[in-house]
């Protein structure tokens, strides 16, 4: 018979004013297997929690139940009395005497038998519990940060100036991502570029980041501290290590006319390129769609020019495994295009434009050099609309949310196309001002008041050319809903920030959740806005939802920190509340029957495939494993199995049925 | 000590009163639809006659499926133990077919060859057995092929069987019998010749049982015996459950929070789990070793060791099984290989 | 909380009722294996009840259910039984679970018994692996109580692990006493540094001890694969099946003969065993 | 449970998660908001956790009505168990009601760590509406009617 | 029938499969039992009526079966979706049976991968049949008080033989939940609450997962209607969370997933 102690406090007059503490502890003293009951008035203080230490000596008591205040409030306290006398802190158990009995009652019979009801159910319970060890997992100090914005980038930088290695991989030829391809950045109209750009030069020559450029992320396994990632170097079709990146092979590449996806499409670029000028690494890359040697087999004038032979033509993508023990996700954002947008022209009028693309004409390194004109014949605009809300918060378009920095951005559009063409005239359509943010607001009031641009609030409902104008038809919402016409020499449409149009393959690949928009799901939207569900795994910038620079970045700190205290130990401790399949004598080895039903119901990837084999490596049987280093211990997996294969320790179904048969 | 007399439909009524007057219960064929159980009776008008067979067998009335073999408490440290009160209410098993009449005398064997066991002889020394001869069999019936037989008295305290649509012939066989007979009084009239054969149905034999069980040892290391018919076994308890002689049964305790049960529950040699040692190892693992089992148990180890065939011809497995596995077709097979 | 009202008393007990045993001592042998020393509570029950070596009995936890072990204690030490089990299902683990003080309930004696009269005068080999030498010890300190009426008695125990070994005080006992040849062995890869006991399987050890089959009895228990290689050695030695004694382990609810459980073809293993000898169990068919 | 009262008193058990109701019930408590003692709590980790078997277990022991509750959907601790569990009780509620248990002893509830007003008003509520339905007397009860004459059925 | 056992025939003789597991004349008219047939010759013994009932599925997880070898099996349309659902459920690798679906008209078609399976069993109709549907009717239309007596008289005659489980293609399970003992959760005694306790874990266990071919009613010897739970819990998977089993491989469990948006209006 098991030898239990049952501890019942008084909790001054808390408990022992309506509760009969001396009979409960009575009363408890009387159930099989009890040996020791007693009460006190303070059980959590030093002298109460002698009384514990010492009967756990002298009883030699194989399992405590505190009759005391929540759980949530004391457990600890207890747990850890318990084992500094020896037993094993998850012996003890806590009856609910406090909050659950004598203070939501009134001091009657009933509740003194309540009282004696809960702790007999603990008893029965701590019968059950079994002596449980913290799990350790060993980390790999090394983080992988996929996506080379300027999420990822302040990720990497914070992660690698804390001394832990830092694996980079970015999708195209350079990192920056879309902060490279704005002009300024509000409010303070400070050169995206020129505060981007040493930012990525640091990157290049930490000696902690290792930067995998055109690359993707092929596959990721394992769990927190131990993943294993590979990585697909797309192949450049150059030897990054001679090219010195001089150039002469984009000089004279014969293909020339393929739209820039850095200008977003305004401008033109080579078939071998860079996408910029300022690129990380700058190195080019053959886009083998369009080169001449690709599609005919002949041209190879990149090679000749080139004065140290770098150009590898039969290059293969590589796949490049690396081990590490924390994953930081910064891929990023797109905006909608104008096709988009049936009312507005499908995209069929050039000059109607989206707001990254009057970013690239602003931009002084741009299509037009940073002189503001439009598509279709380089005039310069003398009206320009902007339109902000292009499809943000328009339930039709099935996007229901705000885009957040559109407000932002147009007034930013607003205020340089005046700043850039002193008579021109903006107009801007808006459904609301969204100013909130450090100097926000006083930004937008001055585009309106300094630089009078003129804010419309209503939705322009068509836009259609007529005598080389685009005429955009809306109303004015604030005088009654009038009739509005202007005819536009460009527009420009503040589109709404999606998540790259693969986040959603990329995020079932990682085996990360994402919600309805595909943006990925943070674990917990207050208190861990950084973390993924999946224990290991972290977010950044607009991937996870649309967000500024500032936020981003703020974010990306957020998510290099937790990393850095990820990896401030060497190995991860965890509760041991965690699920385990069952294993049993052969030939069953499990009573698990491998359907792997309970793979998707588990909200952290903890599932695992475990084979049995024979001696001769014949596999027996497929049965679940719990992977202890990712389950959360919430059990869902355990009330789902049928065979009752899978048990949640500390919550044992024997525990839980024992506190049922006590009641 | 065979009296013969006779019974009017009529008299039923009468009888049951008396049965109940003498503080007995009644468990007669009850119809539902196209089921018919063993259920408690009062009066005769509930009892169906013209039935083939039950879907269960009327071994419950002395091995139900589920019955207390202790009862206690627990206490601290100690432990209160006491055996379930035994069940003393005075029975009477009214409208079985001489199958179920003889499947008494295969229970008792087992039940008692070795060590009594009360709870099973108490139920058993209450039970009085009026039987009802057969009139109608079907295509699974084989008693006949087991020593027994569609008017076949053995195991019944009292025979009925039906002459004309308005009479019983009563054959009061043991002192049982007599002793309801005694009760009946002057509702048994008087004997007026002999037409029992003629309303019997007709079960033509199909193999021998006792020259089957004497083969089957021969058979047991034959393969071809076993595994193809086993094949298709899905190794349910069904035809044990149904079964009126199969008396395999677990021992399982049932608690509530300080007090419990021991209880003995029908179990099955078919189900897999059967024999599985606590150490995974299984004795019979095949299906076809659990069906050989079942076979042979009732051909020929209970012959041998009990000197009582495990089989009496009911053919509710049969009738239950799920994949038609036809226990007679089976050991007319048997029974024809050639060892 | 209720008790039960005690009916009128039955004019016979029920065989399943069982005798209420007080486990006067717990030993720890093993990683999950235990020995009770049981008391009976009823002084009256005591007087009563005799066994002799070989026989079996069900072992209960009120409320859990019961479960089928040997008498691991020898009759000649009158006043309690023992039993030796491995914690695997609810019946064991409850069982683990008591403590000193505790009462539980067995019921028995029952099965066949190993004819030790019959060897007087003969040698004795003993051969066990693992958790199987309880059923042995009853035989062994039987025959080591009465050591005058058998001549050489040698013993060749294994386990995986010296872990795994049970009744280590016992095996230096045997070790140390003259009139036994004792061998312990552990599988290889389960010995510690300190191990001073053989290192290889069971059948090999017996290969290398060769004891003579000579006016010999070997008694064998084990796991089915230990008395599968063990067997050929014997016989190599000289040894006549009807000379090898096993005991079967397999599984039981009733222990006499009823619930149709444990029968091996027409044997009942709870009635006419568990105690077989080789030349027996070699007309049977293999189902244990 | 034992209780010595004259009038019906039903008895109750809440099957809650640790991170929201077990909370919100402690919640109850530092407010000192009374409510009927006939409840008691089973706590474990999550709404995901609680199989549906353990109702049935609740019953078979004899309670007259089960409280089960959890987080909010989307405040789950473990993000999605509640989510799980909701779909669980669907079906269970479907099937319970199928063959004849009577749901209105089966009350499923949200109740956040902040909702302390909102468990007693829960439990009282329930108590009130189980008391009116009376003891739970058409549902088998573990060891129910044991011995049981051997009758035939 | 010809045409199923020419089919049988020609697989055997071309070696595709090692048996045809099909369903062959039974004790009486009114029965079928299955048969496995390993040679050509033997294919003539092969029947197809409405008697053809058993879900033959269910044989595939028996290790003597196994040991067969790869087999073909004749198929309903119930028989198709256990075959899907046990891919699903990772029981059933793709290629290991072939199914011989046998159409209302006796005609055969021939299925050799689980990808055919998938295309063929789209375009069955779908539901239950006339007679399920109004039994399932008329007991949900029961006032409360005669819904719970129906099912504890019926319960009550429950032996638990676990035949239903034996014939249920979705019943695979090693261990069951009625052999688990540690704890207890079901009694092993058919009492009234071991056998409530035993047929709503049953029903509950094959909730998003049963195939609707009623093999577990036509096994029950005492007649219970179990298959009638299972089509109100399918029923109620389909009406809730679009849960159709046995139409894919793809693992869509709907008791491992959820909508954020699913029914709650009982949750307060």
């Amino acid at each position: 018979m098991p030898r239990i102690g049952v501890f019942i406090c008084h909790c001054g007059e808390n408990i022992g004013a309506t509760v009969d503490a001396a009979a409960v502890a009575k009363a408890a003293g009387e159930l099989p297997g009890v040996v020791h009951a007693v009460d006190y008035k303070y059980m959590c203080s030093d002298p109460g929690q002698n009384l514990i230490k010492e009967a756990i000596r002298e009883k030699k008591l194989t399992g405590v139940v505190v009759g005391a205040c929540s759980p949530r409030m004391h457990e600890p306290t207890f747990r850890r009395a318990c084992a500094e006398a020896g037993l094993n802190a998850f012996l003890c158990e806590m009856a609910n005497l406090r909050e659950h009995c004598s203070w939501v009652h009134e001091k009657l019979p009933e509740t003194t038998e309540k009282a004696i009801d809960l702790v007999r159910v603990m008893v029965e319970k701590v019968k059950r519990n079994r002596p449980l060890f913290p799990i350790n997992v060993p980390i790999t100090k090394t983080a992988l940060v996929l996506g080379g914005g300027i999420a990822g980038i302040q990720a990497a930088l914070d992660i690698a100036n804390a001394g832990h290695p830092v694996v980079l991989v970015e999708r195209e030829a350079s990192i920056g991502g879309h902060m490279a391809q704005l002009s300024e950045t509000f409010p303070t109209l400070d050169c995206s570029q020129c505060i981007l750009t040493p930012r990525m030069v640091e990157v290049a020559q930490h000696p902690n980041i290792r930067l995998y450029t055109y690359s993707e992320l092929e596959s990721l396994e394992g769990f927190i501290g131990n993943f294993k990632a590979v990585i697909r170097k797309k192949a450049r079709g150059i030897d990054e290590a001679t090219c010195t990146g001089c150039g002469a092979c984009i000089q004279k590449c014969p293909t020339k006319k393929i739209p820039s996806e850095f200008n977003a499409h305004l401008g033109h670029r080579t078939a071998i390129y860079v996408p910029f000028p300022q690129a990380v690494p700058n190195k080019p890359v053959i886009d083998r769609a369009h080169c001449t040697y690709y599609r005919t087999g002949k041209c190879k004038l990149c090679e000749r020019v080139c004065p140290t032979k770098a150009l590898r033509y039969d290059q293969e993508d590589l796949l490049v495994e690396v081990a590490v023990g924390a994953v930081v996700v910064a891929t990023g954002y797109e905006v909608k295009g104008t096709d988009f947008f049936p009312e507005y022209g499908y995209g069929r009028y050039k000059d109607v434009i989206t707001g990254l693309q009057f970013e690239r004409l602003a931009s002084a390194s741009g299509p037009t050099l940073g002189a503001i004109r439009r598509p279709s014949d380089g005039q310069v605009p003398e009206t320009v609309v902007f339109i902000a809300c292009a499809g943000s918060r328009d339930p039709a378009k099935g996007l229901h949310y705000c885009s957040k920095i559109c407000c932002m951005y147009t007034a930013k559009h607003a205020m340089l196309y005046k700043h850039k063409v002193h008579h021109g005239r903006p107009y801007v359509f808006y459904m609301d001002i969204r100013a909130g943010g450090k100097m926000y607001e006083e930004f937008v009031r001055r585009a309106i008041e300094e630089d009078q641009v003129s804010y419309i609030r209503g939705r322009v409902s068509r836009i259609y050319e007529k005598n080389g104008k685009l005429i955009v038809k809306g109303v004015d919402t604030l005088l009654n809903s009038r009739p509005v016409e202007i005819a536009a020499d460009l527009v420009v449409l503040a589109t709404a920030m999606v998540p790259q149009p693969d986040a959603e393959a990329l995020a079932q690949k990682m085996k990360i959740s994402y919600d309805g928009d595909r943006f990925l799901n943070e674990a917990h939207p207050k208190l861990r806005p950084v973390e993924m569900n999946t224990a290991g795994i972290f977010v950044a910038g607009a991937c996870q939802a649309p967000k500024d620079i500032p936020e981003t970045v703020a974010q990306a700190s957020g998510a290099a920190s937790k990393v850095i205290g990820l990896f401030s130990k060497d190995e991860l401790s965890r509760e041991p509340v965690v699920a385990v399949v069952n294993r049993t004598a052969p030939p069953l080895f499990s009573t698990c029957v491998g359907c792997f039903l309970c793979e998707t119901a588990c909200p952290y990837q903890a599932i695992e495939r475990e084979e049995i084999k024979d001696r001769n490596g014949n596999v027996l049987k497929t049965v679940a494993r719990v992977n202890q280093g990712v389950c959360q211990g919430c059990g869902t997996c355990v009330a789902l199995c049928r065979s009752k294969s899978i048990d949640l320790q500390g919550f044992t179904n024997e525990q839980v049925f024992a506190e049922l048969v006590a009641l | 000590m065979t009296e013969q007399r006779i019974l009017s439909r009529q008299n039923l009524g009468p009888l049951f009163e008396r049965l109940a007057a003498d503080g007995r219960r009644i468990l007669a064929p009850v119809r539902h639809g196209d089921r018919v159980g063993f259920e408690r009776v009062t009066r005769p008008d509930e009892v169906a006659l013209d039935y083939v067979q039950t879907r269960t067998s009327a071994k419950s009335a002395v091995f139900p499926p589920y019955e207390p073999l202790l009862q206690f408490a627990l206490q601290g440290k100690d432990v209160q133990v006491a055996e379930p009160a035994p069940d003393a209410a005075p029975t009477v098993l009214f409208g079985v077919h001489p199958c179920d009449a003889a499947s008494f005398a295969t229970l008792e064997a087992v039940f008692t060859w070795d060590t009594p066991d009360l709870p099973f002889e108490s139920k058993r020394a209450n039970l009085t057995i009026i039987g009802l001869s057969c009139t109608q069999g079907d295509a699974y019936c084989f008693c006949t092929s087991v020593g027994g037989g569609p008017g076949d008295p053995r195991g019944s305290d009292i025979l009925l069987t039906p002459i004309g649509a308005t009479h019983f012939l009563a054959e009061i066989l043991t002192e049982r019998g007599q002793a309801v007979a005694r009760l009946a009084g002057e509702l048994l009239e008087p004997h007026r010749g002999n037409g029992k054969d003629a309303a019997l149905a007709q079960i033509p034999p199909r193999f021998d049982a006792r020259q089957l069980g004497a083969k089957l040892p021969a058979l047991f290391n034959h393969p071809a015996a076993w595994q193809e018919q086993a094949l298709r076994c899905l190794g349910c308890g069904a035809c044990a459950f149904v079964c009126p002689t199969c008396s395999c049964f677990d021992i399982t305790d049932e608690r509530d929070r300080y007090h419990g049960v021991r209880l003995r529950c029908w179990d099955s040699c078919g189900l897999a789990l059967f024999t599985l040692h606590a150490s995974g190892h299984n004795p019979r693992t095949k299906q076809s070793e659990r069906w050989r089992q079942r076979v042979m148990h009732k051909f020929a180890y209970q012959p041998e060791r009990l000197g009582v065939l495990g089989c009496v011809g009911c053919g509710r497995c049969s009738r239950a099984c799920p994949v038609d596995m036809n226990l007679a077709q089976h050991a007319q097979q048997l029974a024809e290989t050639a060892v | 909380m209720s008790t039960i009202a005690a009916p009128a008393a039955p004019a016979r007990r029920s065989l399943y009722t069982p005798y209420r045993m007080r486990i006067a001592k717990v030993t720890d042998e093993a990683p999950a294996v235990k020995t009770f020393r049981l008391e009976f509570v009823d002084p009256a029950d005591a007087a009563a009840f005799d066994f002799k070596a070989g026989q079996f009995g069900e072992y209960s936890v009120y409320g859990e259910g019961e479960s089928t072990f040997c008498i691991a204690s020898p009759p000649t030490r009158k006043g309690y039984i023992e039993c030796t089990f491995r914690q695997v299902g609810r019946v064991t683990s409850a069982l683990a679970d008591r403590d000193e003080g505790d009462i539980i309930g067995f019921r028995g004696p029952y099965g066949n018994i190993f004819p030790i009269e019959q060897w007087h005068g003969k040698n004795l080999l003993f051969i066990a692996g693992g958790i199987a030498l309880p059923p042995m010890r009853c035989v062994i300190w039987n025959c080591l109580d009465l050591r005058d009426r058998y001549k050489d008695v040698t013993i060749v125990y294994g386990a995986r692990t010296v872990a795994d070994l049970v009744y280590k005080h016992e095996l230096a006992e045997w070790d140390a006493r003259p009139d036994v040849n004792l061998y312990t062995t552990v599988d290889p890869g389960g010995q510690t540094p300190d191990w001073k006991g053989r290192v290889g399987f069971v059948p090999t050890v017996v290969e290398q001890v060769g004891p003579s089959a000579a006016d010999t009895i070997a008694i064998v228990c084990g796991p089915p694969i230990m008395i599968k290689l063990t067997l050929p050695v014997l016989t190599k030695l000289g040894f006549q099946p009807e000379n090898i004694f096993t005991t079967l382990e397999n599984r039981m609810k009733c222990g006499v003969g009823k619930c149709g459980r444990c029968n091996v073809g027409k044997l009942y293993v709870c009635k006419d065993g568990p105690v077989f000898t080789f030349a027996q169990l070699r007309d049977l068919p293999a189902e244990y | 449970m034992e209780f010595a009262v004259s009038a019906f008193e039903p008895k109750l058990v809440a099957f809650v998660c640790n991170w929201c109701t077990y909370a919100g019930a402690d919640l109850t408590g530092t407010s000192r908001i009374k409510y009927a003692p006939n409840v008691r709590l089973i706590r474990l980790p999550c709404t995901g956790r609680i199989d549906f078997m353990l109702l049935l277990q609740a019953f078979g022991k004899g309670a007259d009505g089960v409280i089960v509750s959890g987080c909010h959907p989307g405040d789950c601790h473990y993000t999605a168990g509640n989510f799980h569990a909701r779909r669980r009780w669907t079906l269970f509620r479907r099937l319970l009601d199928f063959v004849g248990v009577d749901l209105r002893r089966v009350h499923f509830a949200w109740v956040s760590a902040a909702e302390g007003a909102k468990w007693a008003e829960l439990v009282n509520d329930v108590k009130t509406k189980i008391q009116a339905l009376g003891p739970y007397d058409a549902f088998p009860k573990r060891l129910d009617g044991r011995p049981q004459p051997a009758e035939v059925a | 029938m010809e045409a199923l056992r020419q089919r049988a025939r020609e697989l055997l003789a071309a070696g595709t499969v090692q048996a045809v597991l099909g369903y062959a004349a039974g004790s009486e008219p009114d029965r079928a039992r299955p048969c496995f047939v390993r040679t050509a010759a033997e294919a003539d013994g092969l029947i197809w009526n409405e008697h053809c009932r058993q879900n033959l599925a269910t044989y595939l997880q028996k290790p003597e079966v196994r040991a067969l070898g790869r087999l073909a099996l004749v198929a309903r349309r119930s028989t198709l979706r256990a075959l899907l659902q046990l891919a699903a459920e990772n029981q059933l690798a793709d290629g290991r049976v072939v199914a011989l679906f046998v159409a209302d008209d006796g005609a055969v078609t021939e299925l050799p991968t689980l990808a055919a399976i998938e295309e063929l069993v789209a375009r069955l109709p779908r539901g239950l049949s006339d007679a399920d549907r109004q039994e399932l009717d008329r007991i949900a239309a029961l006032p409360l008080g005669e819904r719970q007596a129906y099912w504890a008289g019926e319960f009550a005659r429950c032996i638990k033989c676990y035949a239903c489980r034996a014939a249920c293609p979705l019943c695979y399970c090693a261990r069951c939940i009625t052999e688990a003992n540690q704890p207890q959760w079901i009694p092993v005694s058919s009492d009234p609450l071991g056998n409530l306790e035993w047929n709503i874990a049953r029903a509950m266990h094959l909730a998003g997962r049963c195939v609707d071919c009623g093999s577990c009613s036509d096994a029950c010897p005492e007649g219970i209607r179990l298959d009638l739970l299972n089509h109100v819990l399918a029923e109620e998977a389909r009406t809730q969370f679009g849960a159709e089993p046995g139409y894919s491989v793809r693992k869509d469990y709907a008791l491992a997933s959820f909508k954020p948006d699913d029914k709650q209006e009982y949750i307060r």
